[in-house]
């Protein structure tokens, strides 16, 4: 049995080792930009969810919240940047560590609420940020701060056109998110985290401090966020409040986990890599009508999705191997 | 993963064979390769042989990026009809004293005729940017027109830059946009600056004719329209020693404006100037007729206060309305042909062309002017003839001296014009050499 | 801030209160039977409103006759969803909590779509009608009709409500598929026809809201946005699943929203709402008259 | 035999209801000590207090000769108290197996220990053949003893065991007394809330009888069923009546 389980997380390393080469040569055949920015938003939001589910899935702590720390990432590296001169790199890292701080001081009173009263708390909690910024002159309030790329610099991580050294950011980003997920997946946090989810009394009785799992959760989760909300600035040269701390971020971080297979290590990945090009195609092909259509079918996907696929679209790929298992078992 | 792999290669192929038949059909190759991309891999187009483009072209693509869903998805919806309308008067012979409007198509490019590619933005600066890249690059269009949000126009531009594709900023407003140092944006209409200064030109004006003017209320939204123009007005009063006695940022499309309103109705202002697009303005003007706030004037930074839905649902308490705008129903009296397109315009969209549209139809016609001016679809001739552009006001449907742009992208020669809403209609009441009435003053 | 400005401040910002409870009690209500949380609760706001709208605009019936005739209809609407999306959300085993949001997110952007699709994406608004425009004024106090009469809508509404859910059969069903939805199948009370009522009545109520909220608002496929994360924190600061908390929870926040506007840039106003709602949940996680 | 557990003089209130008024008790090395006493005696009260699910009103409780009153559950489970619940909190979405290494990680930290422990602890439960099965999965006898495993998998030296035998077939219930007694046998102190007196009779060592939140009888379990007191407090109550 000890075996078998080791085989399985050997096998998930295989294969995404495997899946992280291939998307590496992807530039080798796709070479329309249009494409290619399709799939460094896949990466990324591929990354982004990784990210949320390590809070909301594993660990049970549903945030629609989750802007808050995109644009943090976003804001402590563009401020940094055009204000101090500060190569984004270490804005990167310092956006990070600023939103992995600003998630536990928040998780102080937040980790008290529960169900829906948690959820509307981080939504809320996001608005104020999007306000406060809205709000902010010296950080350029509803004006953004537009990035200066004056040519191709790996120090100031700018690129006039070329897209592939934002392409394999995102793709290092994507897997860095993955392996945590992987890694911590099977630890002490891994198992306190889906301990809490399932039922934080049980845990807690167990020896597992529930609070400070989630503070643990929410910090690595809120870090890994800002890092893709450093790259996002980065990558679009320019960002205003609305663009980077909207409610359509936490969104889009949320769904492709849902839609993939929340609390699973392969659902984020799986979900994103459907659910991105579907938008993006969408829009761009349907959406010039000005008719809504895009709408309607992007929605009624996410309904039918969610009904037909609780578990979301890893379930598909589990099922049959489940049923195996519960032969097995009780044999 | 199966599945999506299967996906994306149809999508290929697709794509791949669209362009084919696009290149044989146009014979258009206007990307160029430079020796890093090649190094970089990211050749963009590189898998298309790439030919300098040839004066011969049959068809002339360019890019139109609106949004089309979500809160402004209107605004796309007319936009598209205006340079529907313009596209008529470019491809079809017309009688007007308009460039292009003679004969058929470009004939600097041998009658080519004008295609137009619509892409949504959503009002997502990131997604106007996909957008252009993807029009850019699959599309192969030779400029780009847009955007209604300004926040979308500041990374369209960018990317244009890039690919040095000429950027036309038909209708924003944003004065920070020209400042950037494009070499390849472009902007015919004036910007939030030009009309807040033909603002305090007519209160100059009118104090000078001895109505008093002291005080003013600045109501603007907090995106960055609302913002830059609220910027713009305070510094100029400050300039000119006006006094504000209220300064208020809202937040757009909220459930509710009563303490807003309040607020403005205890400062009683000489004059209130709103910046609010439309669904604020409505609401704006209904509270306001709610807690009995009536002001001496209302001069508004147009956007919600040139739209039809707008009085279609308050009119009747706009009465005396002040609004700024670049263009007016009134020079149809002068230049005939300005009613004659705007009934085109009316036929398609069932409205009158209002400061927006009537923006967006002139955007295109000096595109494409240039264009044919430029007898290439090569991003860089057709910027040299854009910079080159200089057209006459009597051969635009604008109030504006002429059609020039300065060393970054701007025409400093479009005059803006105040509009007064009276019975029903707009009528230009400044500046004198435009104005067919007396500013009503104090409204109604 | 003179003593007159403060007192309009505070009487417009009840009256909206009072129409922010209207708008949330519905939400309160389908929660409380059954822990569902609609997240499509601002497009049932919107469609309303246009409902009201057309009624008005081919049949020149006025929104306040229209009222009950939209509130009709959106019971209907509100059942069927509950029959054809909810029921099913519900059956979810695992992620329960997930698949009820994202089914009800999902649908709101359809309406969002089918609405830009059938109306187009313009800005409608009713220009005259009985109460538009019109105003009572007391002591220099101007109370709009449309409100006026929406706060008076309101209470009666949440009378109504009360009175309903304990005084009648129906209440009283309700009331026990609630507590114990197994047991009342078994004295023969069919579970689901119980909760296609409750979303019936959820959306009735919404209806009612959007029907007075088309008299002074505009219309268009988004404006259920502006008022869908009011409704959620009216909800919650009341305690989910309380109609009396929703009914607190409106005038709280529509009074909370007018004393930020007049302290802090009316541009923070929403500030003051979110910020008592942290504080509230803080103190009592299960808002103020949160019971489970 | 000193005392592992003690609780001093406890008072537990909610508002004006009294749970448990002054109550003391002893519960020495290796025994296995039976809390019982009719509905509403106060019985889970106190075991969730000694758990320490929420720190008493009033009076201390040590564990291990060290004053754990205010100390929250998670530490007490460090210092060696296990406990399971009345209405079984499995981790549903787990398997079996790692529902145990979430007890395992208590002691450790390295996984492949975790695991091996886990194991362990469910081939003494007898659990081993379900590991790789959903907890959810299990039947109800089954995942009363999940819960055994977990809390034996964070290896207390004490085990608060709360009705883990009631509402089971008679032969799951003997299954359930054998599983006690072989946690006894490994060196486990053993307390264990039960409603219903006959089943911990025979099992117990000794028995505390709690009535109104107070300690009404203390002793061996042959005299404390024959206590005058004790069958006029348990008078009523069917389960006591009909046994």
């Amino acid at each position: 049995m000890d075996k078998s389980f080791a085989v399985r997380r050997r096998r998930d390393l295989l294969i995404a080792a495997v899946l992280a080469v291939l998307a590496g040569l992807a530039p080798l055949f796709v070479k329309d930009v249009y494409v290619q920015n399709i799939l460094i938003l896949t990466l990324m939001y591929a990354a982004l969810s990784q990210s949320w589910n390590i809070l909301s899935g594993y660990c049970g702590q549903i945030s629609l919240g989750h802007a808050l720390y995109f644009g943090i990432g976003a804001y402590t590296t563009e401020l940094l940047f055009t204000k101090f001169g500060v190569l984004p790199w270490f804005g990167m890292l310092g956006g990070g560590v600023l939103a992995a701080i600003i998630a536990m001081a928040l998780g102080y009173p937040f980790f008290r609420l529960r169900g829906h009263y948690f959820v509307i708390a981080t939504i809320v909690i996001a608005e104020i940020g999007l306000l406060l910024f809205q709000n902010w002159d010296w950080a350029g309030a509803a004006l953004g701060i537009t990035i200066p790329v004056r040519g191709d610099s790996w120090l100031k991580f700018q690129f006039m056109r070329s897209k592939l050294p934002y392409f394999y950011f995102a793709l290092a980003l994507c897997c860095l998110a993955w392996f945590v997920t992987w890694w911590l997946e099977d630890s002490k946090w891994g198992f306190w985290w889906r301990a809490v989810k399932d039922n934080p009394d049980a845990a807690e009785s167990l020896g597992v401090v529930v609070f400070n799992s989630k503070m643990g959760a929410a910090a690595v989760s809120a870090f890994l966020v800002a890092i893709g909300g450093a790259f996002y600035a980065q990558y679009l040269a320019y960002i205003d409040p609305e663009s980077v701390m909207g409610f359509q971020f936490s969104l889009l971080m949320a769904l492709p986990a849902v839609l993939g297979g929340i609390g699973t290590l392969w659902g984020p990945v799986l979900g994103a890599a459907i659910l991105i090009p579907m938008t993006e195609l969408t829009r761009s092909y349907i959406g010039g009508s000005g008719r809504g259509v895009d709408l309607i079918v992007y929605g009624a996907l996410i309904v039918l999705i969610s009904l037909a696929l609780p578990q979301g679209l890893v379930s598909l790929f589990s099922r049959a191997k489940a049923k195996n298992h519960v032969k097995g078992a009780t044999r | 993963m199966g599945s999506d792999c299967r996906f994306f290669r149809l999508y290929r192929i697709n794509q791949s064979f669209h362009s084919i038949t696009r290149n044989l059909v146009t014979g258009d190759f206007a990307m160029t390769i430079t020796r890093r991309d090649v190094l970089l891999g990211a050749t963009a187009t590189a898998a298309l042989v790439p030919f300098a483009a040839r004066a011969q072209t049959s068809e002339v693509v360019i890019g139109v990026i609106y949004p089309f869903s979500g809160g402004s998805a209107q605004q796309g919806v007319d936009a598209q009809k205006a340079y529907e309308t313009a596209l008529e008067v470019i491809n079809k012979d017309a009688d007007f004293d308009l460039p292009l409007a003679k004969g058929e198509g470009l004939p600097g490019l041998g009658g080519a005729k004008v295609r137009l590619v619509f892409a949504d933005h959503q009002a997502d600066p990131q997604k106007g940017r996909a957008e252009a890249e993807r029009l850019i690059t699959q599309e192969k269009v030779c400029a780009i027109i847009g955007t209604y949000q300004s926040a979308v126009a500041v990374t369209v531009s960018q990317i244009c830059e890039r690919y040095q594709v000429p950027f036309v900023s038909a209708d924003n407003s944003s004065p920070s946009l020209h400042r950037r140092g494009l070499k390849y944006y472009f902007r015919a209409a004036p910007h939030d600056e030009m009309y807040s200064a033909a603002m305090f030109d007519f209160f100059d004006a009118m104090k000078k004719k001895g109505t008093k003017i002291e005080t003013l209320s600045l109501f603007h939204e907090d995106t960055i329209f609302g913002t830059d123009s609220g910027n713009a007005q305070a510094k100029i009063a400050g300039e000119r020693g006006y006094k504000i006695v209220s300064d208020i940022k809202y937040r757009a499309n909220s459930p509710s404006l009563s303490a807003e309103v309040q607020q403005l109705k205890t400062a009683n202002a000489d004059v209130l100037m709103p910046s609010s697009y439309t669904t604020d303005g409505i609401l704006l003007v209904k509270t306001m007729a709610e807690l009995g706030y009536k002001p001496n004037a209302i001069v508004a930074q147009d956007a919600g206060f040139s739209e039809k839905a707008l009085y279609d649902a308050v009119g009747d308490k706009l009465e005396g309305v002040i609004s700024r705008g670049t263009f007016s129903l009134d020079l149809a009296q002068k230049r005939p042909m300005v009613g004659k397109i705007n009934e085109m315009f009316k036929a398609k969209s069932g409205k009158d062309f209002n400061d927006l549209t009537s923006r967006q139809f002139m955007g295109l016609i000096i595109l494409a002017d240039a264009i044919n001016r430029a007898k290439s679809t090569d991003g860089e001739k057709i910027r040299d003839a854009l910079a080159a552009t200089d057209i006459p006001g009597e051969q635009t449907i604008m109030p504006w001296k002429r059609v020039k742009f300065d060393e970054m992208g701007q025409n400093n020669d479009a005059d803006p014009v105040l509009l007064q809403y009276v019975g029903g209609k707009f009528v230009t009441v400044f500046p004198p050499q435009a104005a067919i009435a007396e500013a009503i003053w104090p409204m109604k | 801030m003179t003593a007159q400005a403060i007192i309009q401040s505070l009487a417009s910002g009840l009256l909206m209160g009072l129409l922010y409870g209207l708008i949330a009690v519905g939400l309160a209500l389908i929660f409380g039977l059954m822990d569902v949380v609609n997240f499509a609760h601002g497009e049932f706001l919107m469609i309303a409103m246009y409902a009201t709208f057309f009624l008005f605009a081919f049949f020149a019936i006025d929104p306040l006759l229209s009222a009950p005739l939209v509130a009709a209809a959106l019971f209907v609407f509100g059942a069927v969803v509950y029959l054809l999306i909810v029921r099913f959300a519900m059956r979810a085993k695992a992620n329960a909590g997930m698949v009820q949001i994202f089914s009800t997110f999902g649908l709101a952007i359809v309406m969002r779509g089918l609405a830009q699709f059938f109306f187009t994406p313009d800005y409608r608004s009713i220009p005259q009608s009985w109460l538009g425009g019109k105003t009572v004024s007391v002591a220099g106090i101007f109370l709009p009709e449309p409100q006026l009469i929406g706060a008076l809508v309101s209470i009666a509404a949440f009378a109504g409500l009360y009175f309903f859910i304990n005084r009648t059969d129906f209440g009283r069903a309700l009331e026990a598929t609630r507590e114990d939805p197994g047991a009342v199948a078994l004295v023969g009370i069919d579970k689901n026809r119980v909760f296609a009522l409750g979303w019936g009545l959820g959306a009735a109520l919404v209806g009612l809201a959007g029907a007075i909220m088309a008299v002074f608002f505009y219309i268009y496929p988004d404006v259920g946005a502006s008022f869908a994360l009011i409704a959620y924190v009216t909800v919650a600061l009341g305690g989910f699943g309380s109609v009396f908390g929703a009914f607190a929870g409106g005038i709280i926040v529509g009074l909370v929203e007018a004393v930020t506007a007049l302290v802090l840039p009316p541009s923070l106003k929403s500030v003051g709402i979110y910020a008592v709602y942290l504080l509230v949940v803080f103190i009592r996680p299960r808002g103020l008259f949160g019971s489970m | 035999m000193t005392a592992l557990l003690e609780t001093r003089g406890v008072w537990q209130r909610f508002g004006g209801l009294v749970a448990n008024s002054d109550v003391s008790i002893l519960v020495g090395r290796g025994e296995i000590v039976g809390l019982i006493g009719p509905n509403g005696a106060g019985k889970s009260t106190l075991f969730n207090l000694i758990a320490g699910v929420l720190p008493p009103t009033q009076g201390s409780i040590w564990f291990d000769g060290e004053d754990v009153t205010r100390m929250p559950a998670a530490e007490r489970c460090q210092r060696g108290v296990g406990r399971t619940f009345q209405v079984v909190k499995s981790f549903e979405t787990m398997t079996v197996i790692d529902n145990v290494i979430v007890g395992a990680l208590v002691r450790t930290t390295v996984m492949r220990e975790a695991r091996r422990k886990a194991h362990e602890v469910l081939e003494f439960t007898g659990l081993a053949a379900r590991a790789d099965v959903l907890a959810s999965d299990l039947v109800p006898a089954e995942k009363r003893r999940l819960e055994v495993a977990r809390a034996l998998a964070t290896e207390p030296k004490l085990l608060l065991l709360d009705e883990v035998l009631t509402g089971l077939t008679p032969t799951e219930a003997q299954t359930g007394v054998a599983l006690v007694r072989k946690v006894r046998d490994a060196g486990i102190t053993v307390l264990m809330v039960e409603h219903v007196m006959e089943i911990v009779m025979p099992l117990v060592d000794r028995a505390i009888v709690l009535d109104l939140g107070k300690v009404l009888v203390e002793g061996k379990p042959a005299d404390v069923v024959r206590d005058p007191k004790v069958i006029s407090a348990y008078l009523g109550d069917r389960h006591a009546v009909s046994a």
